[in-house]
């Protein structure tokens, strides 16, 4: 993707010091807090399957700034920075991923099903693509009920190669629907590249076969991705119809956590970690004179402070007890959790 | 009470939850201005619009998903799929998603939603449009699944399951469609999760469900004639599944016959059997007889397909069988 | 679609009278089989569902005319005419709409599910887009054997909107498979017309989002189906690559049987028949002197045999006794076929 | 012989057949260049290159359905889906297309194929990643359905799946795939349809599928040391299930505890329960117990999805249950 750095430098210009300065902070706090999944997953306070976003702060914090209260977000499962950016609290999120019932799930959901229902983040999903269809069905709700509410829906390069996702698109254009489709480009889908299990390597191009207006941004550019996002959520708020965004990036660790990345080479890996979404807005900021060093130490130190507290919340909640917890909430009401 | 069809019960049903409950709607392939292909939606497009009365693309998966998504936002989504063979495109949004949202969130999701779809054989339709997949449904908690076999079940029903909080697959009968019955009017609600006992008798129990009661029935009358009193109960809730009313049939008559339209091996009938053995062992006179359907995919010719589903003649023979290897 | 009277003079001009005639006569005989399934049905002759193609026929002769002796083909539960098109014996066709023991699966199938292996007529499938994914298996086994058939799959518009349709366009491309996708657009899936359930109406512009080469075409002209088949199959077969082909048309008859049509006005169906595809083959072959009167005479004096003489055979073919038939061929082998 | 994994013995099985048939391809997400997410076809792909071992795009329902075709036309497919929950985007295609084809074209198509996929929980994976869902495949005519619990069978029943002429859906498990034992080296195969008695005893039978056969070998043990002679009946294959099998175990010890890891409700065994009870009513001594995984979607919290799974402790006690019982 070629930069027109004047373009860039207006974008900037266009914000706030306040919200540039959010911009980062919320980056930074991602980046900080998924590195300290990390290290507790290493550390076996974290189980099953893992999926770091580190590298990808740009899209979703770009994207999620552009939402307001009440829209409703919906993730796959690597979704912790889009619980968070979305107003989850860090603490919740990590008593999830720690199994304890203070999770943002009680602890049955761990690292790929956190939810929040009072902040309308509605949930991480296992299965590639299907929590697009549920997008669909909250988009159809504010319709139904003449709110005003956006959906806002994550998915990565590979869900797009499943029938749910080309369903949804056309169910969503159909019944012109207030839902952004928001295509994280990261170019693998575990270790496939786009180019060998897509007909067409971008993305956006997809959303051509249902009328529906996309655009490709730079997913390492939080205002690129911010200022995409907010029109399309200005225009899928106001006329009732989906967008499409694609935001290219690159995700720096492996699929999971269990994933060494023998698919790609170290190179390919390095000139991404040289686009860093973090470092270059730090660059831009610097250069713009919207924030200084200490500015960003300051952050540093904030986030940190918000990680500890986190691991120290969730570290304190404590673990469900099967003998209460496990059959509860299958059902509403009282059915009949299990007959043996 | 008036005598209306299973077909029109269902659609008075629907019309009344439409009427009643604003958040109530309806989604599916041609269930609008087409009135739907079994016609059990006729005439609610015209009369509540495309808003309450959504037609769909043909999107199995992303219809149902859509439904949950719905849900979640607090609506109560019907969705029709147009037989439980096009399900099979659905069923990630149903085990994956309906079933399991409120149980992994902590119970902090809602997921109030209907699946009808009718399933069953006898129509020639071959062996893609004929199954009866109840017993997969079945096996997944977090699911209410439901079968009810009159009329006046499928109203009572279908108002309940519309009311229940939890996902319910609500599963009818092609061929139960045209059969008739009393139907009480206005607010009528039937339990789920309870069997029900459609016919008295004191020497075997057959345990059926939808279509298939009304064969049992049938087949008690025939043994009536013979002295022999059978008595029907009729599963209507096959999750959860109404132990205690089959165990005390079986309690009380010491016979079974277990029946179902589907496959038997791993069917619904397996489960019914077992649970029969583990909690009435000690009643049990005779090893109990289980009836299903041939295990073939279904075929066209009329003949062949006759072959395959189970008879009143198989049930009136599986219960005197029973009754004989007792007496032996 | 308007018409360009001119290169559609050319296009005919540039087919032998031998082939003319043939299309003429494949058109006429699909017409009459129908005509005579549909009485058929009536008599209770033919049970299940039974979905008539009359008004279609120029897509399905002109697209499968295109083919080659070898080349697979898929279709749907409208399919007799496409089995008869692709060599399937009309009175095994019958017989199997009669449920006997001589139809091409023995009886077990019906309507809904011709198949001639030895034709490579690969099916009539009952679940909408379900074959296009099959079509796909046999495109590969072409390329993986390196042998030089090509695959055709039928489907409708109603199917297009379907997760299948796209995950099947997507690896046919990915794969470079030799697959020509045939959409009969008869506008309308069961009552819900094009429009009401799919984004775009163009069914052809929905091949764009994978790079698949595609066209639009008149359904009701057999040549312009013909020309533009033959191109695509040309294509796949040389450059291994799937090519996408739109044939808009019209079903004169209701969805299946029991469909009475309400939701379309009698003006609608009108309009399309005095766009009829023999009548205007007709029209143009007299015009081009390539036929007479006469000749159309013949042709429906041969028709009509055929027709008869499928009822004959079907009628004088035994049913499938269950003792017989009832549990073969569940499995290839010894496997146990039921246990109770 | 010699000593190898689970998850070794399926890679050499399919090593083997695709050396030694030139139609034998393999299909899945990632199974390639990734060497398969669960490392099953590691190094396939470098030594027989993309046209034998093809990776996929994320498409479950369209790789199965493209499997189908290949196979209609005289391939051998072999197709891993990632895990069995992924399956339910592909049911579709396994029961509506490929369990069919065959019957419903009057027995005029093959369908050659093997679809490889592992079920099961036990690594806090979730609700949407830990399901065991043999049953549904199990009671689909048309399929035939296996899930070795041992290397060697995984070996020995892989080669004959790729051999068998119908769809076979073969079931792995994710905690079987670092478990040794030792595996015939070659030319080794193992008929589908054969349960195995792999401990014989006297006094109960345990019969199990898949990894649930490692846990009933650890309970006979256990029982061995009070004196409690268990025999360990493996079912391998669910569909055809090997009745007699099991019917002559049970004949002989008249006590059976049946096991399974996923939901017991509708599931596999309330099949092997039913089966048992019909086949062997006369010597059983005492109610069977059925063992299965507890009815919620899985949990992520380590303790809560222990809790769910059965364990040797419950296999155990289910024994003495049934035989106190026959005493008392
Ligand atoms: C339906 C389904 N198939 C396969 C998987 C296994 N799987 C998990 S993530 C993944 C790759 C998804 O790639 P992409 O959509 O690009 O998202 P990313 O992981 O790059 O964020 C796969 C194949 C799954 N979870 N669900
Ligand atoms: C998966 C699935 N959903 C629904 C149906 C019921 N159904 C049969 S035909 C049909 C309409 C298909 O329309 P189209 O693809 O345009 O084909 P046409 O009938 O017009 O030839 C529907 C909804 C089905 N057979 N399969
Ligand atoms: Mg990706
Ligand atoms: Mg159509």
């Amino acid at each position: 993707m070629a930069i027109d750095t004047q373009a860039r430098d207006k974008a900037l210009a266009s914000h706030s010091q306040d919200e540039l300065r959010g911009l980062h902070h919320l980056m930074l706090l991602n980046r900080r807090f998924e590195e300290k999944v990390g290290e507790m997953y290493t550390r076996a306070k974290v189980g099953g399957f893992l999926h770091l976003n580190i590298g990808e702060e740009a899209t979703f914090v770009g994207a999620i700034k552009a939402l307001q209260p009440g829209d409703y977000l919906f993730s796959t499962y690597r979704e912790h920075g889009h619980a968070i950016s979305h107003g989850v609290d860090p603490r919740r999120v990590m008593a999830e991923l720690f199994g304890r019932v203070d999770g943002t799930s009680r602890g049955r959901g761990g690292s790929m099903h956190l939810f929040d229902g009072e902040k309308r983040f509605m949930g991480g999903y296992a299965i590639v693509a299907g929590s697009i269809a549920l997008a669909v069905g909250t988009a159809l709700a504010s319709v139904y009920r003449e709110t005003n509410e956006v959906t806002m829906s994550f998915f990565g390069d590979g869900a797009t190669n499943n029938g749910t996702f080309h369903e949804s698109l056309n169910l969503a254009k159909v019944w012109k629907l207030p839902l952004v489709f928001l295509c994280v480009n990261n170019q693998y889908g575990m270790g496939s590249a786009v180019e060998r299990v897509s007909a067409v390597t971008e993305m956006y191009r997809k959303a051509a076969a249902y009328d529906i207006p996309a655009e490709r941004v730079d997913g390492m550019d939080v205002i690129a991705v911010l200022d995409a996002s907010r029109a399309a959520a200005a225009r899928a708020r106001e006329e009732k119809t989906p967008y499409f965004i694609e935001a290219v990036t690159y995700r720096y660790r492996g699929h999971s956590m269990a994933d060494p990345g023998t698919y790609r080479s170290k190179e390919e890996v390095e000139e991404w970690r040289r686009r860093d979404a973090i470092e270059g807005f730090r660059h831009r900021l610097l250069e713009a004179g919207m924030a200084t060093e200490q500015d960003f130490e300051a952050d540093e130190a904030d986030v940190a402070r918000v990680v500890l507290e986190a691991v120290d919340f969730a570290d304190a909640s404590p673990e469900p007890d099967p003998a209460v917890e496990l059959r509860k909430d299958v059902y509403v009401g009282d059915v009949p959790v299990s007959w043996r | 009470m008036g005598q209306m069809t299973y077909r029109e019960a269902l659609n008075q049903a629907l019309r009344e939850e439409l009427l009643r409950d604003e958040t109530v709607m309806l989604m599916g392939e041609d269930i609008g201005l087409f009135d739907g292909s079994f016609k059990v939606t006729q005439g609610l497009y015209k009369e509540f619009g495309e808003r309450r009365v959504r037609d769909t693309p043909i999107s199995e998966d992303t219809i149902v998903g859509a439904a949950v998504g719905a849900a979640l936002a607090g609506l109560r989504p019907v969705v029709e799929i147009m037989t439980i063979n096009f399900s099979l495109l659905a069923t990630d949004q149903v085990v994956n998603h309906a079933a399991k949202i409120r149980y992994m969130f902590g119970g902090h999701a809602t997921v109030p939603m209907v699946v009808r779809m009718p399933g069953g054989g006898g129509h020639q339709l071959g062996a893609q449009h004929s199954q009866s997949l109840e017993v997969w449904y079945a096996t997944i908690p977090g699911l209410i699944v439901v079968a009810p076999a009159t009329p006046a079940d499928a109203k009572g029903m279908l108002k309940a399951s519309i009311r229940d909080d939890n996902p319910v697959i609500f599963i009818e009968n092609e061929g139960l469609y045209n059969t008739k019955g009393e139907v009480p009017e206005g607010e009528y609600l039937t339990p789920l999760g309870r069997a029900d006992v459609k016919r008295a008798g004191s020497d075997v129990s057959i345990v059926a469900h939808s279509r298939m009661v009304l064969l049992a029935l049938e087949a008690a009358g025939v043994l009536a004639k013979e002295g022999i009193e059978a008595e029907v109960v009729d599963l209507r809730s096959l999750r959860p599944l109404d132990v205690e009313t089959i165990r005390a049939s079986v309690e009380k008559t010491s016979h079974a016959v277990v029946v179902e339209e589907g496959w038997g091996s791993y069917g619904i009938t397996a489960e019914t059997a077992a649970t029969i053995y583990e909690t009435a062992f000690d009643f049990l006179d005779a090893p109990l007889v289980r009836i299903a359907g041939v295990e073939v995919p279904m075929p066209y010719n009329h003949n062949m397909e006759q072959a395959c589903i189970p008879t009143v003649e198989q049930i009136v023979a599986g219960a005197k069988k029973t009754l004989r290897k007792a007496a032996a």
